[in-house]
């Protein structure tokens, strides 16, 4: 079943005609994405890849009876382009673009919440249920049609460990990248609610990194909330604090946001956690055994 | 004349750019001027005329108080006490600018602050009826003395979050009014200049009843740069020299203590390739994130900022190719052994888009420079090395 | 059974120190209303006629439980009072202010829907439940407890429909005025689908005028949801077009909503329309003899 | 400088008004000012200097080019034309400011225009590549040359509802950026200004493709003019000579044609008072609102100014008692009597609130003088004798 999207999600893409849009629009359609139409003003009647272009969000839903968009416009746009998509119907937005500010973030947190929209990211990597599609930037080929769930608050990291899985012999359900900024869509906790519900799922990696307390609410929710079982994992133990490591929410600031505080919260609320992220698969492989 | 740091960080204000955004907006400043040499400074002194003037250091770092970052003096004496101030290393903050302040005759001191609530998602306002530590002391020393409040942007600031908060914090009657005002304008500001924090602490009330903004922070979003000009003209670099030049090239550069540097793409990939290494025994000497789709150039920019830091004994290049092709790495380290001198070993581990392309520049350049560098098959084999490599 | 109020609700009069909210709780009281608390910033501690008054709507409510909230301050601070009542966890605001800003208007009713909130009014007389509770302004004493469900954009005329009802020897069960300005909290649809719900109520009494298409999308309502019988009045037949009769919200503009338009939709919709109030009390005589 | 109507309507700006804001927000207007005397407007036209000057007839109300508002002038003869303009009657108002403005070399009409939407609770934005006619006319001969949207002010104005807005409307490619702005811009000021519409239409391109507001309208909610200072600074006295009298004894009153004079309290009933008048076949004279809690001398005054209608025959007081108290109604309508010159008959109906009292004050003041006052039942008894009373 997958979470977030599947073989039926019908998909546009928000700045179809950009360098980005148009890159990864074309390896979202490779991958088997349906990608529908793209959206970019004053580019209605053209086409990208094959993909038709409309001049507003409204225009695209009506035309095609898309469910989902992933955007790709430059951060001052982002906003706007994120309550297009909310206005005009779509159930999933994937908001790739970096750099937006905080808050225009707030704004679309609400905006999309108001309408019970699913808001991935911004700043994320996407998501990717595999065999079925791939909405965003990920290495597809990596990845492996399985039962384990990923969710994880960096990209390259998400790839790895996943990587690792894959070459266990073992596969993902669906991978998502909730971003890295300090106000996102979804958190942990959102997405972890869906992959319990999830046939498919039978076990979640969860990868956290320093900042803020989502991987410590997330624990707190494993607890009370979840059967199945969780892997983790915790980049940044050698992190210093006051210094921000590249994403605008990886920061320990008033001694808050650190990794010994977020492993600790996972292993009492009965998570494993790896150390590297081979371990993190070798883990995960263990639990599947035993079950 | 401003600072900040990393890509993604907020810019912050001098307290003396701050309080010139608080006076605009109506809230009240002890009157005064930023300095820049003694001779100013003893001009200010003259101009502000009271007895005692303050001579406070200009400096982005908590607790220069304590450190002696902050003077008292008379129109007689400023100049040679500030002398004394300019210059002087506080918490790594070399002083360079002094803001003179008229001394303030203060019976109360109060607490505002308003930053960003990433777990409610909304804006949360602080105000204590005591000020002066920093808002943790505050928290934990007089827990009823503080009223807190996350407002939910969508609706913005009313008039009763506000009376709630001062109920709440204990605010006395006869300061209600200005302390409401000043509530209301600080939100302003944060809306306005799309701020991540902004604090007037401590919020002065003087003998005769008026309140000040005896200190103050203003912090922005450096994403919202591009739209907030007056802010984005007041943007200076700042951090370590390094720092200064890995932010010039557009690198996510970190300068840590250790010997082993470290380049990877990604944050989460570049921390914990700084966690294995930890791990195995060794100590990372930065965080160097390449970001998504680096171009060899890039690449090889990297390499030759990370070896100027002469701690730095062997260099542990970690890609999982992604967007990022592993060809266009090889490609920039190829350019960086050629073209910069450099005798550290590095580490290499390739893995993911044209990883097969990337592994054969590589080797077909180690077939000619064998000593140079060792091409590892995963992130925790990679660790391992650097560490043997590198010792500790 | 009633609706929106009964002898069960727990109220509070917010402006409760003013000339008007301390006249109305007098009177309030008196008819049994269950005043547990007001609100006026700045006098916590003291009591208007026995009632304790708080600084806040959030500290009456957690002292008193109180669900529902009679609005007496000037039209500056009403939609303030009317977000703090809402954020407090009141279910029922009534607001009685009149000169309330039209841009306040339009916040006081996103705000209250956001939370699905019932906002009555503003502008407005309030809401009686005879021989339960009475949450306004109006003459209590020619209401009678009864199964007449009255709702209506005008005060005076309310009472006057409802002295003939009670003269007739029938009763009413709720009778609510939703106020007469352009943006409201509630209209007659909303109100309407209450008394459809409510076991007490065996006829409605929609009272309009001239001015929008509220009276208009009430009928496409009645004629689609409401399976019992709604008798109309419609006030305003002699009222010129371009000319505001009082009420903001009483004007004929650009051809829309003229008393004719309006009769002529109830009655399509199987509303008997009286033309006097008097031959309204007795159309609704003769319906209820009939079921 | 303003014009105001009844208690709770709306403040309309005169054209050159609402110009001089839109142009404070960026918006172009053509070239010129008011002008108050033919003089002031020889003057402005030598300031303009173009060939051609338009005088445009400053009055309140829609249609006056038809009427003969508006007339094309020359620095030469604008003077002379404007004298025939001035003190004429314009559908009812008289004009005592003229608009002297460049004429605009016009080459293509649109519209825009913003008001409130009461069902949706929102606020409507409407555009047409079509102008220059009634917004209702262009909606029924273009359809498809529309383009509204409801915009949700808890979510304010985005852009992409503005593309939505131009696309849907037709506006063309070349002047698509422009018109963006002028929206963007015409939404700001409803905002701003707490208006209840405003409107651009003509929107005109001229031939060298620059856009100007030809026409405008700007309607300030009267609730709030309290904190809308720049706006109530422009408020004047409108309407009839009667309404200005009722209006500043803060009294609800609208002149009508017939003869039957009418007082009432509360909006809805003074409507169904005067509709009962109309069923008996009598025609009333007016809409009076004496509102709720009405003093005696409240209804005194209300009395006072009926009866300044030449028109009225008779008076129908109609009160139904619950804020209202009846006995203060009584003792103001005995006072009236008592004290102004009035012969026409008066009937009454009291109801409610201390209902025996005001009837025992009038029956008192009726066995001194019986012919004056008819008490009645009901208010349809008292229609009907009001209607039989003054005739048809």
């Amino acid at each position: 079943m997958a979470i977030i999207a599947d073989e039926n999600t019908k998909v546009i893409v928000q700045g179809i005609t950009g360098y980005q849009g148009s890159f990864h629009t074309e390896r979202m359609l490779k991958y088997g994405t349906k990608i529908v139409a793209g959206v970019t003003p004053g580019k209605a009647g053209t086409e990208v890849h094959g993909v038709p272009v409309y001049n507003t969000v409204k225009q695209a839903v009506n035309e095609t009876g898309a469910n989902a968009s992933v955007i790709f416009v430059p951060p001052a746009f982002a906003a706007d382009a994120v309550f297009e998509a909310v206005d005009a119907g779509i159930e999933v937005v994937v908001c790739i673009t970096e750099g937006i500010p905080v808050h225009d973030e707030l704004k679309m947190y609400w905006r999309a919440k108001q309408d019970d929209v699913i808001l991935i990211g911004p700043n994320c990597p996407g998501v990717i249920s595999p065999g079925k599609s791939h909405l965003g930037i990920m290495p597809a080929d990596i990845f492996k049609e399985g039962n384990v769930g990923i969710v994880s608050r960096s990209g390259t990291l998400t790839y790895q460990i996943a990587y690792n899985i894959s070459n266990l012999g073992l596969g993902q359900s669906t991978v998502v990248g909730i971003g890295g900024d300090r106000i996102i869509g979804s958190d942990f906790i959102d997405i972890l609610r869906m992959y319990e519900k999830d046939d498919q799922t039978e076990i979640v990696v969860l990868v956290g990194e320093i900042g803020g307390i989502d991987e410590e609410n997330a624990a707190e929710f494993i607890s009370t909330e979840m059967s199945k079982p969780v892997v983790g994992y915790i980049a940044g133990i050698t992190a210093p604090p006051g210094k921000r490591m590249g994403h605008a929410g990886a920061i320990i600031e008033g001694g808050k946001g650190t990794a010994e505080s977020k492993i600790k919260a996972l292993e009492k609320a009965g998570v494993e956690v790896g150390k590297t992220p081979m371990e993190v698969a070798e883990i995960v492989r263990a639990k599947l055994g035993q079950s | 004349m401003l600072i900040d740091n990393k890509k993604g960080d907020s810019m912050k204000l001098y307290e003396y750019q701050a309080k010139q955004v608080f006076s605009s907006y109506g809230i009240k400043i002890p009157n005064g001027r930023v300095a820049f040499s003694p001779e100013d400074v003893d001009e200010v002194a003259k101009e502000i005329g009271s007895q005692e003037v303050v001579l406070k250091s200009q400096v982005l770092v908590g607790g220069r108080g304590k450190a002696g970052g902050i003077v008292m003096a008379n129109a007689g004496d400023s100049a040679s006490k500030s002398r004394e101030l300019f210059g002087k290393d506080i918490k790594g903050f070399k002083v360079e600018r002094i803001l003179v302040e008229e001394r303030l005759d203060i019976a109360k001191e109060m607490y505002v602050g308003i930053t960003l609530d990433r777990e409610k998602k909304g804006i949360v306002i602080l105000v204590s009826s005591v000020g002066g530590m920093d808002i943790e002391e505050i928290a934990a020393k007089y827990p009823d003395k503080i009223g807190k409040k996350t407002v939910n942007p969508v609706w913005s600031l009313w008039d009763y979050q506000v009376r709630e908060l001062l109920y709440e914090a204990g605010i006395p009657k006869e300061h209600f009014r200005d302390v409401f005002a000043i509530i209301k304008k600080l939100y302003n500001i944060f809306i306005r200049y799309e701020a991540e924090l902004t604090e007037i602490n401590p919020l002065v009330i003087t003998s005769d009843g008026k309140l000040y903004a005896a200190d103050g922070r203003l912090n922005i979003d450096d994403n919202a740069l591009y739209r907030q000009k007056e802010m984005a003209e007041l943007r200076e670099l700042t951090g370590s020299e390094l720092e200064r030049a890995a932010e010039s090239k557009g690198i996510n550069y970190v300068k840590l203590d250790g010997n082993i540097g470290v380049i990877a793409n990604g944050a989460g990939m570049s921390m914990a390739t700084m966690d294995l290494i930890y791990l195995e025994g060794g100590k990372p000497a930065n965080f160097l994130d390449i970001g998504g789709g680096a171009s060899s150039d890039l690449v090889k920019a990297s390499m030759e900022l990370i070896i100027k830091d002469p701690n730095v004994k062997v260099v542990f290049v970690n890609i999982f190719g992604g967007i990022t092709r592993c060809d266009l790495v090889a490609e920039g380290l190829v350019k960086a052994f050629s073209e910069i001198e450099m005798d550290i070993p590095v580490v290499l581990r390739l893995a993911g888009t044209n990883e097969e392309e990337g592994r054969r520049i590589i080797e077909n350049y180690m077939e000619k420079n064998p000593n140079k560098l060792f091409l590892v098959k995963t992130m925790e084999e990679g660790a391992k090395k650097a560490v043997e490599l590198g010792g500790v």
